[in-house]
């Protein structure tokens, strides 16, 4: 029996503002990012004030030890985050489900299988731990197009580990509409594949990956905070989250705002994803 | 005269060496012949249809259509389109990102090398036969009652223009009211347009309605066969006779029993029949009466014709 | 009254504002059955949860008719009455039944639950035993110390009907209790439940979509089409001799075992959707007597012969 | 029949396994161009060339070198660092690896006590406590464990001093000191996950039919929640622990270096700096094997708690 149209709309509602509600934060975060460092009087390496300034009109994030303005540096280091997120994120989509769905509709079940033991062995190792390890192989002082040193490394590490979780995720969800009807009758009627595949899993199984690409924009920034905090990110000078907040660990107790300012820049990025994927999940389920 | 659609002795097994789903069911469908299969669940009715529509290859045995052999068949090759089949779950069978038009155009598209706004015709038309309006055809599944999406599934089943139609329980999830409609459409099929059919389902009027042959299955074998009216005015085989006095108003002077007997006992039926004697297990492939179609695979058939159902037919 | 057990009257009810249920009527005498017979989206379920009062959990309220049990007045009853209603009155057989054991707890602890808060600590084992013997359970010691994903669906529905013994109830609401079994295990639990009536003097309501069930198994019935009821009376009668247009379409459109040389009387169209319930005659869309009197206005049930009740506007014109 | 679902995760866990240690292995090989100066950096002395060649086998050709690796694997041996004196990297990891235990099995134990509390209430309760509890859950995710690390240092040893900075090693039960801080700022990363898998089981179990036939039956809703909702979340909540092993291990790293405790991540850091391969070889592969094990754990017990999965 159906039940409540009324109260499903109301939860439709309330989803829909909170998706725009996530969308407006990011939109703001990702504009402020590119803006900001391009329309600033100064750059982000330059020191243009006493150091240790408490956040004011003049410096609306304060000055860190240097005297440089923390506003340019911390959204410089948005804009170098979110670049590499995007491109770690972008990548790690596309690969992740196509390997993903090729493998779960597969009939040949020896490649499913070692493909899964494959991701599965990758998802055992601590990310951090083999994201460290690729790092000192990649070697971080690897500058590439307009990605500042360490950057690259950072990348490729991420993404070596990263594609395997939508491989799992569009796997999984490949083998669940896989053993639907739907799937039963394009073979009945004589669809090739390679044309199940595409019109009829594909859609399906990009919600869920697409989904989990949202929330990952998220873990990616988190994990390239976490290595330039590790001190094996992006390397100095260059502004970056982790590494403002790691250069802000000695002075909590005088200069709270060098550490804090950063991290709240990024719970707020968080919680803006966090809604737009909840949002995208919770859709027609 | 070569049939449409034929099996031989077809044996299912899900696990190498697991209990057979199936076990040497054969079955015979001719050009607008409509075929009832009855049987309660896991009775092994749905594995068998998924033989005879080529999705499911049977670990023993002989399938064959219109003469070729399923296993044969590639995926591409036109002869697939002579059977389609419509499911028991309404929406599980849509998929749920496309609209219903866009569902059955593809098949046009596909088959037929149709341009989109010649193969959107051409399913709208197909769509509106079967009694879907204008509006609806844009809808999703998710949006469409059961009965709507029921509809579309057979819509997509004729675009191909089969020869045989193969239902699946298609209206166990329906109601009444829209079971009705359903199974008008499918009868009207036959007539129209020459279909066969083999419909599937646990409930012996609605196979007493659509189709003049029956099977009826019980743990993958087939117990009975023969013309629905013969079958169901005097059944044969006790498990027939005990299904037709479950139905609410029978009288049930059979019942299903609890007999302690080994395994491996011939009759697939021994555990559970009321006229179970000792030379049941002499019971043979061939054992039983025959006589024209109508076979029973029973030692101890049941002789008396049922009057209760002569009354109920007055 | 005082034969009357459970007395429903023009009970209307909304979910979320929207008109689900108007102009319920429902009588179970002590002892007796009645079958409520709808199609999906009648509202047969919600009339049970109004009964045992659980609508709170899907957002619904009662807003308007009476109801009560055993001369107590539901509809003012506070939540805690209610538990006790439920816990021993009113035995409940949901329409899930297959699904409606906890996954991860045996048989036996789920009953000795519900045994030991009725009737105390002290030999909840014995009781249980006891109940499963009296609804013919096979193997009881087995059962009890069984998950239920080991049980066979009708062996479920078994112990379900167990654990809406357990207070002793005075009337068993069984919902679809047999939609989802084989024909004969189906024919086997409604004999139980038929048995189990007349040896515990307890009510039945059996609730379905399938007409034949409460032929065969219920003295009188009601009929329901979009929230409300459209006639009511002996089953015998109303299934050999409807009256009201949706009852007559709903068995004109059950194909026989007779084997039908004509097709089917279909109804065209579908029931409305909560919220979409048009006003006056709910079924006055679908009908072929349907006039413009029809839509809007208040309707009621017209009694038409001794225990018979038609909600109709064209008694008449129908009735010739 | 096949084999046994328990004998299947074995074998499972096992390759899994063979591919950790293949990997490890290769991650040194793959470099582009000369390993040694990948390693090393150019300006590395003859000798230091040397040891790192000698180290890794890597006068041999590679199918030999693997042999070599697995014999001294087998025989307990992870190798020797570069720097240290060469120490052998067992050792380092002997010594580092109960921290960094400590830490994270003080984690897993407040995620798991306050997340299935915190999730099981939202469910219950709904209204504002659920709308909060999934704002909580949206905004712990983003929070890096080292930056709730660094705020826990703000304000509970800095501002209210209440425990310390930071710091080890004066025995115990002293060390239990050192401990909570690290466990708060690690269970950041789990708590909000525990909390939102459990709410969201515990809805699904609440609108499970089952559930409410409880209800139908008359049983009060304590009852309900505490014997039957309650126990049919444990299996998804024991899913995701052994699920989120790795990244509980990740974030000890990172809480390692902000706390001070010279754990497994703070000697992974400091050979990272200095390419000590065969640490950080060592390290990633004694990592891995424990995450390995904590999935196999979660997995058999998974099979006691939800007796719907037929373990044969």
């Amino acid at each position: 029996m159906k039940l409540g149209l009324r109260s499903r709309g109301s939860r439709g509602r309330k989803r829909s503002i909170a998706l725009w509600c996530g969308v407006g934060l990011f939109v703001a975060v990702v504009l402020l990012s590119i803006l900001v460092p391009i329309f600033s009087a100064y750059g982000p390496n330059q020191l243009v004030a006493k150091p240790f300034q408490a956040p004011s009109a003049s410096h609306l994030f304060g000055t860190d030890a240097l005297g440089r303005d923390l506003f340019v540096r911390v959204w410089a280091g948005g804009r170098l985050d979110l670049a590499i997120a995007f491109i770690v994120v972008g990548i790690s989509f596309l690969v992740g489900t196509l390997i993903g769905i090729a493998t779960g509709a597969s009939h040949r079940r020896w490649l499913d299988s070692l493909v899964m033991r494959f991701i599965d062995a990758l998802i055992a190792f601590p990310f951090l731990v083999l994201i460290l390890a690729l790092i000192v192989v990649v070697g971080r002082d690897r500058s590439a197009w307009v990605l500042p040193a360490g950057a690259p490394a950072i990348i490729i590490a991420i993404l070596l580990i990263d594609w395997s979780i939508y491989g799992r995720l569009a796997r999984g969800e490949t083998l669940s509409l896989r053993s639907r009807d739907f799937v039963t009758a394009g073979q009945m009627i004589g669809y090739p594949q390679r044309r199940i595949v595409s019109r009829h899993l594909l859609p399906g199984v990009m919600r869920i990956t697409a989904a989990y690409a949202v929330a990952d924009v998220i873990l990616v920034i988190v994990a390239t905070a976490s290595l330039s905090f590790l001190g094996a990110g992006v390397q100095a000078p260059t502004a970056e989250w982790g590494s403002i907040m790691y250069e802000g660990r000695t002075v909590l107790a005088n200069a709270w705002w060098v550490s804090v300012i950063p991290g709240v820049v990024l719970a707020f990025t968080g919680l803006a994803v966090g809604l737009i994927a909840d949002a995208l999940l919770n859709v027609e389920r | 005269m070569s049939s449409l659609l034929e099996t031989r002795d077809v044996t299912v097994r899900y696990r190498q060496d697991g209990p057979a789903a199936v076990a040497g069911a054969s079955a015979r469908i001719d050009a607008g012949e409509a075929l009832g299969i009855v049987g309660e669940s896991g009775s092994g009715k749905s594995t068998f249809a998924k033989v005879l529509a080529g999705v499911l290859a049977p670990s023993g045995g002989e399938v064959q259509v219109k003469g070729r052999r399923w296993q044969e068949v590639k995926r591409r090759d036109p002869i697939r389109r002579t059977v389609q089949m419509i499911f028991q779950d309404p929406y599980g069978a849509l998929n749920p990102w496309m609209s219903a038009r866009e569902t059955v155009a593809e098949v046009f598209r596909f088959w037929e090398r149709q341009s989109r706004a010649q193969a959107v015709e051409q399913a709208e038309a197909l769509l509106a036969e079967m009694g879907l309006s204008k509006g609806a055809m844009a809808r999703r599944p998710g949006e469409l009652s059961g009965g709507q999406c029921q509809r579309v599934g057979i819509a997509r089943a004729l675009a191909c223009s089969p020869d045989v139609l193969i239902a699946d329980e298609p209206t166990s999830a329906l109601d009444v009211s829209v079971q009705a409609q359903i199974l008008n459409i499918l009868v009207g099929l036959r007539e129209t347009r020459g279909l066969a059919i083999v419909l599937i389902s646990h409930d012996l009027a609605v196979v007493r309605y659509v189709s003049e042959n029956a099977l009826v299955m019980y743990a993958g074998q087939v117990v009975e066969r023969g013309p629905t009216a013969d079958l169901l005015g005097s059944p044969w085989h006790p498990y027939t006779k005990i299904l037709m006095d479950a139905i609410p108003g029978g009288t049930g002077d059979l019942k299903p029993v609890r007999n302690e007997i080994g395994d491996g006992h011939p009759c697939c039926f021994a555990a559970r029949c009321p006229r179970l004697q000792a030379d049941c297990q002499s019971l043979s492939e061939e054992a039983g009466p025959r006589e024209g179609d109508r076979v029973a695979h029973c030692m101890h058939p049941l002789p008396e014709r049922s009057e209760q159902i002569e009354q109920r037919a007055q | 009254m005082t034969e009357t057990l459970l007395h429903i009257d023009h009970l209307a009810v909304e979910i979320a504002g929207h008109r689900a249920l108007h102009d319920v009527v429902l009588d179970v005498p002590f002892g007796g059955s009645v079958g409520i017979v709808g199609e999906t989206g009648s509202g047969k379920s919600l009339t049970c949860r109004a009964a045992l009062g659980l609508l709170g959990s899907i957002g619904g309220s009662v807003v308007a008719g009476e109801a009560t049990f055993d001369g107590m007045d539901l509809l003012t009853l506070p939540e805690r009455k209610w538990r006790e209603i439920r816990r021993y009155s009113i035995g409940f057989v949901p329409q899930t039944s297959l699904v409606s054991l906890d996954p991860v707890m045996r048989v036996g602890g789920q009953m000795a639950e519900a045994v030991r808060i009725v009737d105390g600590r002290a030999e909840a084992k014995e009781r249980c035993r006891e109940l499963l013997e009296a609804v013919e359970m096979p193997r009881a010691e087995q059962v009890l110390s069984s998950y239920p994903h080991e049980l066979s669906g009708g062996m479920r529905q078994r112990v379900m009907i167990a654990l809406a013994l357990v207070g002793r109830p005075k009337l068993l609401v069984a919902d679809e209790a047999t939609t989802a079994l084989d024909v004969t295990i189906q024919r086997a639990i409604l004999e139980l439940l038929d048995r189990l009536r007349r040896e515990l003097d307890m009510a039945l309501v059996l609730v379905t979509h399938d007409l034949s069930v409460v032929e065969a198994s219920c003295e009188t019935m009601t009929v329901m089409y979009a929230g409300a009821t459209v006639e009511r009376g002996p089953a015998a009668e109303i299934c050999a001799r409807p009256i009201h247009p949706y009852s007559r379409a709903l068995i004109a459109a059950q194909p026989s075992m007779a084997g039908a040389t004509t097709r089917l009387a279909a109804l065209s169209g579908a029931p409305p959707e909560l919220g979409e319930i048009p006003d006056g005659c709910s079924f006055a869309p679908r009908c072929p007597f349907a006039t413009d009197v029809c839509r809007g206005g208040q309707l009621s049930l017209t009694p038409v012969a001794p225990g018979r009740e038609v909600s109709c506007r064209r008694l008449d014109e129908v009735l010739q | 029949m096949g084999p046994s679902l328990l004998l299947r995760r074995g074998l499972q866990a096992i390759a899994v396994c063979a591919f950790v240690v293949v990997v490890t292995f290769l991650l040194v090989r793959i470099v582009p161009g000369d390993p040694v100066s990948a390693i090393s950096g150019p300006q590395a002395s003859a000798e230091t060339r040397e040891a790192i060649r000698a180290e890794l086998h890597l006068e041999s050709s590679l199918p030999s070198q693997f042999t070599a690796y697995i014999g001294d694997l087998l025989q307990g041996d992870l190798g020797h660092s570069i720097v240290q004196q060469g120490k052998s990297v067992t050792s380092i990891i002997g010594e580092s690896l109960p921290i960094t235990l400590y830490v994270v099995f003080g984690a897993l134990v407040i995620s798991a006590v306050f997340g299935v509390a915190f999730g099981l209430l939202a469910a219950v309760r709904g209204g504002g406590i659920d709308m909060g509890t999934r704002a909580a859950v949206m905004v712990f995710l983003a929070v890096p464990p080292f930056f709730l690390g660094l705020l826990l240092i703000l304000l509970l040893a800095l501002e209210i001093p209440v425990f310390p900075a930071g710091g080890w090693g004066e025995g115990w039960p002293q060390n239990l000191e050192y401990l909570v801080l690290p466990s708060i700022a690690l269970s950041a990363t789990l708590m909000p996950l525990v909390a939102s898998v459990t709410r969201q089981a515990a809805k699904d179990a609440m609108r499970q039919p089952w559930a409410e036939a409880a209800s139908a039956r008359g049983l009060p809703a304590r009852l309900v929640v505490f014997r039957h909702i309650l126990p049919n979340c444990a299996a998804s909540v024991i899913t995701l622990l052994g699920f989120n092993a790795s990244v509980l291990i990740s974030g000890a790293v990172v809480v390692e270096a902000v706390f001070g405790l010279p754990g497994l991540g703070q000697e992974l850091v400091t050979a990272v700096t200095e390419r000590n391969y065969p640490v950080i070889q060592g390290i990633a592969l004694v990592t891995a094997l424990i995450v390995v094990a904590i999935n196999l754990a979660a997995d058999l017990l998974s099979l006691a708690v939800d007796p719907r999965i037929d373990p044969s």
